[in-house]
C-alpha cells in the first residue's frame, strides 16, 4: 500500500513529462496547446491527489461518515481548471488570427515570414 | 477494489498520453486530449473530488476539445515532421523536469496518508468539521469556494471575463457595413439537413438548460455551483448552435446582450463585496447581509454563485459564437473561391475558343 | 471607512471598473472611467505607502475570515513600494493613452482595451498585496491573460506571434509556480505565506530535522524559482520579451516594461524571503551561484544584442533584459545592500523605461513606425519628445544626476562590499555598451538630417507629451533628490531580510 | 424474493459486462468503419442498458434508481443519434459500407443536400468512380478541409 502511494505520484509525473515533451517538441501551434493542456491536467491530478485521505469520503456532509478528504485542493483546482480553459481559449483564438494573417500555423513557416518582413 | 480501479485508470491515462505524443494526426491528438480529460475526471471521482470531476468533464472534455476541433477545422490537420534534434532536446528537458519532481516526491507523505500535513493542519479540520456547522451547508466545497476563499473565486471570474473580452477583441466579428456575400446554401444553415439530429436535440435542449438551473441552485447540497451550471447552460446553447447554425443562434441570443451579461456577472460578484463594505464588514464578508450571520452567508453565496454562473455561461457562449462565426466566414470564403475557380475553369475554354 | 478598506479598494476598484467599461461600451466613456479608477488607486497607494512607513505591515482579512482559514491581504514595505510604482506609471500612462490608442487600435476595440488594461493593472496590484500563495497565482493569471490580449490587440501581425509565444511561456511559468505551491502545500498544509514560513522551520512530524530541509521543499523552491524567472525574463528565459515589447501598442509597451517585470521580481522576493525566508533558500540551493552569473551574462549579452537592433522598441526591450539582469544581481548577492540596490533600481528603471517607451510612442504617433532608418532627424522637429528621450537615455546609461546613476552606484557599492571585483567590472562594461546603443538612437534622431523631401512633422499632441515629460523630470528628480527613495528601499530591504533573521 | 432479485441483477450486470468486452473486441478487430460502429453501438445501447437495469434492481425502489433510469433514457437518445450522425458523415465523406452499390447510397444522399455536402458527395463520387478495387476503402480519416455541419 505504501509503495502504491508513491506509484501514483510517479505516474502523474510521467503524464506531466509527456505533456511537456509534446509541448516542447511540437512545431505546430495547435499541438503545442494540446501538449500544454495535457501538462496542466496532469498537474491538476497531482493536486487533487494531495487532498485524498485514505478511507476518507467525498467532502459532502453525510450521516454516518466521520472522515472526509480535504476539500481545499478541490477548490484550488476548480479555479485552476477555469484559468486553464481561459488561456486555452485565448491561445486558440490567437492561432486563428495567426492562420488568417500568416496562412500557416507551423512555427518554422511563421518565423520565416517574420524574418522577411 | 478501489486500488484496481485506480490502477486501470492510471494505465489508461499513460497509454493515452503516449499515443498523444506519438500520433502524427492533429485530429486524433485533439480527441485523445478529450479522452484524457474524461478519464482524469473519472480519476477525480476516485479521489473524492466530485465537484472537480464535474468541471473537468464539462470543461476539458467538452469546451476545450470542441474549441480545439473548431480551430483545427479552419487551420487543417496537416503536421509537418519534427526535426530530430529538437525532439532530443525536448526529451532531455522533460526528463530534467521529471527528475526534479521525482526528487521532490521522495520526502512526500504517501498518497492518502492521514499523517500528511495536509490533513493534520488545523485548517483541514476547520474546513471539514467547523464549516458545515458554521455555514449550515453540507457540501464543504461550496462555502470554501464562495466564502472562505471567495476572493480567489472573484479572481477566477475576472480571468473568465478577461478570456471572453480577449476572444472578442481577437476574433469577434465587427459589425460590418458591407457584409460578406452570403452563399445561398448557408443562409438557413441547410433547412433539410440533419433532420434526425434536430428532432432529438430539440427534446434534449430544454432538459439540459433545466439541469443547469438545478446545478446552479443545488450547489449547497451536492456537487455543482455557478461555474458548472454556467458551462452546462452554455453547452445547451452550443448544441443548438451546432444544429441550427450560428446565425440562427445569434438571432436568439444576440452577441451584444452576451457582452453585457459577461460584465454584469462580474459586477454582481464585486457588488456584493462592496455592499458588505458599506454594511460595515470586510470585503466579501456576507455575514453583514442579514441579521442572522448564517442567513447572510447563504444570501451572499447564492448571489455570487449567480454572478459566476452568468459570467461563465455568457463567456463560453461568446467564445463558441466567435469561433464558429470565424469558421463559418472561413468556409464561406473558401466555397466562394472554389466556385469562382470552377466558373473560371468552365468559361476559360470557351473564351479560349 | 475608506482608510480602513484602502488596501482592498486599491485592487478591487480597477477590477470592477473593467466590466463597467464594457457596459459603457464607448471608447471615450471607458477611457474616462478607467482614468478615474487608476487615479484613485494611485491616491490610495500613496496613502498606503505612508501608512506602511509609519505603522509597519498592514493586514486585511478578506471575507472577515482569519488567516489561514481565509485569504489575507498583507502589505509590507516592499509590496507598498512596487504598488506605488505600478499605480504611478498607470496614472501617467492613462492620460497619454487617449490619443495614442485612438491612433493605434481599431475603434470598436477601445472599450475592451481599457477593460483589459484595468484588469492587468488590478492583477499586478493584487500580486503586490496578497499574503496567500495561491491567491498570488490567481492575480498573476489575471494580469497575464489581460497582457496577452493587450499585446495582440493592435494592428501589427507580428504582435500575434509574440503574444502567442508569451502565452505559452507565461502559462508554463504559472504552471511551474503552481507545482511549487502544490509541493509546499503538501509539506505544510496551508497556503498562507506567513503560516508556511512558520511551519517550514518546525520539526517534521517524523522527527527528522526541520521541514524546509526536505527534498520536497527544495524541489518546490526550484520550481518556484524557474517559474518566476520565466516571468521576469531573466536570461536565458527571456526569449518571449523582445517581440512582446517591440510589437505591442506603444501604451502597452510603456506600461508593461515599467511594471510587469517589477512585479515578477516582487514574486521572486516573496518566494525567497516571505515564504521561504527562515529556511535560508540561499544556503539550501545554489541560487546565488546560478543567479548572479546568469544575470551578469544576461546583462552583457542583452546589451550587446541591443546595439545591433534596427528597431527602437526592440532595442529598448533588449535593454530591459539587461536592466533586469542588474536587479537580479542585487537579489543574488543576498545581502541587505544588494537587495536595497535592486529595489531602488526597480523604481528607477520603471521611471526611465516608462519615459523612453512613452517618448517612442509619441514618435510612433507622428511617424507611424519605429525602424531607425525611418527616424533620421525626427527628433529635431519634435523638441519636447526628444528632450524626454535624451533624459531617459542618459538615465539608462547611468550619467550622474539622473536616477539611473543613483541605483547603479548603489548596486556597484553592494557588489564591491562583497568584493566581487569581476562582477563590478562586468557591470561597468555593460554600462559602456549601453552608451553605444543609447547613443545610436540619439544620433539618428537628433544629429542626422531628415531625408530631403520628407514631410514635415509636428510635435505630438499635448496630452501625450505632458505625461512623457512628467516621467522624464522624474528621472532628474530621483537623480538629484535621491535620498527619499533610497531610504524607503533600504527600509524595505531591511524588513525583508529581518524576516529571515530568527 | 431478495435473493431472486439479486441473482437477476447479477445476471444482468454480468451479461452487460460481457457484451461490453465483446463489443470492445469488435471495435478493435472488425475490418471496416460501419462494422466497427455496429459493434460500438451494441455497447452503447444494450451493454449499458443491461448494466443500468442490473443496477436499478440493486438499488431497489429509490430515487437512485429513478436517476439511473434517466441516465438510461439519455443514453438511449444520445448514443443512437450520435451513431446516426457518425454514419451519415462517413457517407458524406465518401466511405461506403462493403457490398453496397455506392450509386444507391448516393442517390439517397444527394436529395435535398445543399452546400458543402453536395460538394463532398461530388468529391466522393470522383473518389469512388474508378471501381478498380472497391475493397480498398480509405480509412476513416477526417478530410483535410472538411468543415463541420453547422458551418
Amino acid at each position: 500500500m505504501e509503495f502504491l502511494g508513491y506509484i501514483n505520484y510517479w505516474v502523474f509525473i510521467v503524464l506531466m513529462m509527456s505533456g511537456f515533451y509534446l509541448f516542447l517538441s511540437a512545431r505546430n501551434l495547435v499541438k503545442k496547446i494540446i501538449g500544454l493542456n495535457l501538462f496542466q491536467t496532469s498537474v491538476f491530478i497531482y493536486y487533487i491527489s494531495t487532498g485524498k485521505l485514505r478511507d476518507g469520503s467525498v467532502p459532502i456532509q453525510t450521516e454516518g461518515i466521520e472522515s472526509y478528504s480535504n476539500p481545499l485542493p478541490h477548490v484550488l483546482i476548480l479555479t485552476a481548471i477555469v484559468v486553464g480553459v481561459a488561456s486555452t481559449a485565448l491561445g486558440l483564438s490567437l492561432i486563428l488570427r495567426i492562420k488568417d494573417d500568416y496562412g500557416s500555423i507551423e512555427e518554422d513557416e511563421i518565423d520565416a515570414q517574420d524574418v522577411l518582413s | 477494489m478501489g486500488v484496481a480501479i485506480d490502477i486501470i485508470l492510471l494505465l489508461f491515462l499513460l497509454s493515452i498520453a503516449f499515443a498523444a505524443c506519438v500520433t502524427r494526426n492533429l485530429f486524433s491528438a485533439a480527441m485523445l486530449f478529450g479522452i484524457f480529460s474524461l478519464i482524469s475526471a473519472t480519476l477525480f471521482v476516485v479521489l473524492d473530488a466530485v465537484d472537480v470531476a464535474m468541471t473537468e468533464a464539462a470543461v476539458g472534455t467538452g469546451v476545450s476539445t470542441i474549441l480545439i476541433l473548431i480551430t483545427l477545422a479552419s487551420t487543417g490537420y496537416r503536421v509537418s515532421p519534427r526535426p530530430a534534434g529538437r525532439q532530443v532536446l525536448a526529451l532531455a528537458v522533460s526528463v530534467v523536469l521529471g527528475a526534479t519532481m521525482v526528487y521532490g516526491t521522495l520526502d512526500m507523505p504517501s498518497l492518502g496518508s492521514p499523517d500528511a500535513p495536509v490533513h493534520t493542519h488545523p485548517i483541514a479540520q476547520y474546513y471539514t468539521e467547523v464549516s458545515p456547522v458554521e455555514m449550515g451547508i453540507p457540501n464543504m466545497v461550496t462555502p470554501l469556494l464562495a466564502s472562505y476563499r471567495g476572493y480567489d473565486t472573484l479572481g477566477e471570474t475576472a480571468v473568465v471575463f478577461t478570456a471572453g473580452i480577449g476572444v472578442l477583441a481577437l476574433i469577434g466579428r465587427r459589425r460590418r457595413k458591407d457584409p460578406l456575400p452570403i452563399v445561398e446554401e448557408f443562409r438557413e444553415g441547410g433547412a433539410n439537413r440533419h433532420r434526425v439530429l434536430r428532432v432529438i436535440s430539440k427534446q434534449l435542449i430544454p432538459p439540459i438548460l433545466l439541469y443547469a438551473c438545478y446545478v446552479q441552485a443545488h450547489g449547497d447540497f451536492g456537487p455543482g455551483g455557478g461555474f458548472q451550471a454556467g458551462v452546462i447552460f452554455a453547452s445547451g446553447l452550443m448544441l443548438f448552435m451546432l444544429l441550427f447554425g450560428v446565425e440562427h443562434a445569434r438571432r436568439i441570443i444576440r452577441p451584444v446582450v452576451l457582452e453585457k451579461l459577461i460584465a454584469l456577472g462580474l459586477l454582481i460578484y464585486g457588488g456584493v463585496g462592496l455592499v458588505n463594505i458599506l454594511q460595515g464588514g470586510a470585503f466579501l464578508d456576507y455575514r453583514t447581509l442579514a441579521h442572522d450571520p448564517q442567513h447572510g452567508l447563504h444570501y451572499g453565496i447564492l448571489t455570487i454563485e449567480l454572478g459566476v454562473g452568468i459570467t461563465v455561461a455568457a463567456v463560453i457562449t461568446t467564445i463558441i459564437y466567435s469561433f464558429a462565426s470565424h469558421l463559418r466566414d472561413h468556409v464561406m470564403q473558401r466555397t466562394l473561391r472554389l466556385r469562382q475557380g470552377a466558373d473560371a475553369a468552365q468559361t476559360s475554354p470557351e473564351s479560349g475558343a | 471607512m475608506i482608510a480602513e478598506h484602502a488596501i482592498i479598494l486599491v485592487v478591487v476598484l480597477p477590477l470592477l471598473v473593467a466590466p463597467l467599461c464594457v457596459l459603457l461600451g464607448r471608447g471615450t466613456l471607458a477611457w474616462g472611467a478607467a482614468t478615474l479608477a487608476v487615479w484613485s488607486s494611485f491616491g490610495l497607494a500613496l496613502h498606503l505607502l505612508g501608512r506602511v512607513l509609519e505603522e509597519g505591515v498592514l493586514r486585511y482579512q478578506l471575507g472577515g475570515w482569519a488567516p489561514p482559514v481565509g485569504i489575507e491581504y498583507r502589505l509590507d514595505l516592499a509590496g507598498a513600494l512596487v504598488m506605488t510604482i505600478v499605480t504611478a506609471i498607470g496614472a501617467v500612462v492613462l492620460p497619454y493613452s487617449f490619443a495614442s490608442v485612438r491612433r493605434e487600435i481599431d475603434e470598436h476595440r477601445h472599450a475592451w482595451f481599457y477593460a483589459c488594461l484595468l484588469l492587468c493593472f488590478a492583477g499586478l496590484l493584487g500580486i503586490t498585496v496578497t499574503g496567500d500563495a495561491f491567491n498570488l497565482f490567481v492575480s498573476l493569471e489575471i494580469s497575464s491573460l489581460a497582457t496577452y490580449v493587450l499585446v495582440s490587440i493592435g494592428r501589427d501581425r507580428r504582435a500575434l506571434t509574440a503574444a502567442f509565444r508569451y502565452l505559452l511561456l507565461g502559462t508554463v511559468g504559472a504552471t511551474f509556480y503552481l507545482i511549487g505551491v502544490g509541493f509546499l502545500y503538501q509539506m505544510t498544509g496551508t497556503l498562507n505565506m506567513e503560516d508556511m514560513a512558520r511551519i517550514l522551520t518546525e520539526a517534521r512530524p517524523d522527527g527528522l530535522g526541520p521541514v524546509h530541509s526536505t527534498k520536497t521543499v527544495r524541489a518546490a523552491l526550484a520550481f518556484l524559482t524557474v517559474g518566476t524567472f520565466l516571468k521576469i525574463a531573466l536570461f536565458p528565459l527571456h526569449v518571449w520579451l523582445p517581440n512582446v515589447y517591440a510589437y505591442a501598442p506603444s501604451v502597452v509597451s510603456a506600461f508593461l516594461s515599467a511594471t510587469a517585470t517589477k512585479v515578477a521580481i516582487l514574486v521572486l522576493l516573496r518566494v525567497f524571503y516571505t515564504v521561504d525566508g527562515k529556511a535560508t533558500p540561499f544556503d539550501a540551493l545554489p541560487i546565488a551561484d546560478t543567479m548572479v552569473p546568469l544575470a551578469i551574462v544576461g546583462a552583457l549579452v542583452a546589451s550587446f544584442v541591443a546595439i545591433y537592433q534596427r528597431d527602437v522598441k526592440r532595442l529598448l526591450a533588449y535593454s530591459s533584459i539587461a536592466q533586469v539582469g542588474y536587479m537580479a544581481i542585487g537579489i543574488g548577492l543576498a545581502t541587505q545592500a544588494g537587495l536595497a540596490a535592486s529595489l531602488l533600481h526597480m523604481i528607477n528603471h520603471a521611471i526611465m523605461k516608462g519615459t523612453l517607451f512613452l517618448a517612442v510612442g509619441c514618435i510612433v504617433y507622428r511617424v507611424g513606425q519605429t525602424r531607425l532608418e525611418g527616424l533620421r532627424g525626427v527628433g529635431r522637429e519634435m523638441p519636447l519628445t526628444s528632450t524626454a528621450l535624451v533624459l531617459g537615455g542618459l538615465s539608462l546609461i547611468g550619467v550622474p544626476l539622473t536616477a539611473g546613476f543613483v541605483s547603479k552606484w548603489a548596486l556597484l557599492q553592494a557588489v564591491l562590499a562583497d568584493s566581487h571585483w569581476i562582477v563590478a567590472a562586468l557591470i561597468l562594461l555593460s554600462s559602456l555598451l549601453s552608451i553605444l546603443y543609447v547613443g545610436q538612437v540619439i544620433h539618428v534622431l537628433l544629429l542626422r538630417k531628415r531625408p530631403p523631401g520628407a514631410a514635415p512633422i509636428q510635435e505630438a499632441p499635448l496630452w501625450m507629451v505632458l505625461p512623457t515629460l512628467v516621467l522624464a523630470i522624474g528621472n532628474l528628480w530621483f537623480g538629484i533628490a535621491s535620498d527619499q527613495a533610497a531610504e524607503v528601499s533600504r527600509q524595505a530591504a531591511e524588513f525583508l531580510i529581518r524576516e529571515v533573521a530568527p | 424474493m431478495s435473493l431472486l432479485l439479486d441473482v437477476l441483477s447479477w445476471v444482468l450486470l454480468l451479461s452487460g459486462g460481457l457484451l461490453s468486452i465483446v463489443s470492445a473486441f469488435g471495435v478493435l478487430r472488425l475490418p471496416e468503419l460501419f462494422q466497427r460502429m455496429h459493434s460500438a453501438t451494441i455497447l452503447d445501447t444494450l451493454g449499458a442498458g443491461l448494466v443500468l437495469s442490473g443496477l436499478i434492481l440493486q438499488a431497489g425502489f429509490t430515487v437512485i434508481s429513478f436517476k439511473l433510469f434517466l441516465v438510461f433514457l439519455l443514453l438511449a437518445l444520445t448514443t443512437t443519434t450520435a451513431a446516426h450522425a457518425l454514419a451519415k458523415s462517413a457517407l458524406a465523406d465518401g466511405i461506403y459500407p462493403k457490398g453496397i452499390d455506392p450509386e444507391v447510397v448516393r442517390a439517397g444522399l444527394s436529395e435535398g443536400l445543399p452546400g458543402r455536402q453536395r460538394i463532398a458527395t461530388d468529391r466522393a463520387r470522383e473518389r469512388v468512380a474508378p471501381p478498380a478495387s472497391p475493397q480498398e476503402d480509405p480509412p476513416p480519416q477526417p478530410s483535410e478541409e472538411g468543415g463541420p455541419p453547422w458551418a
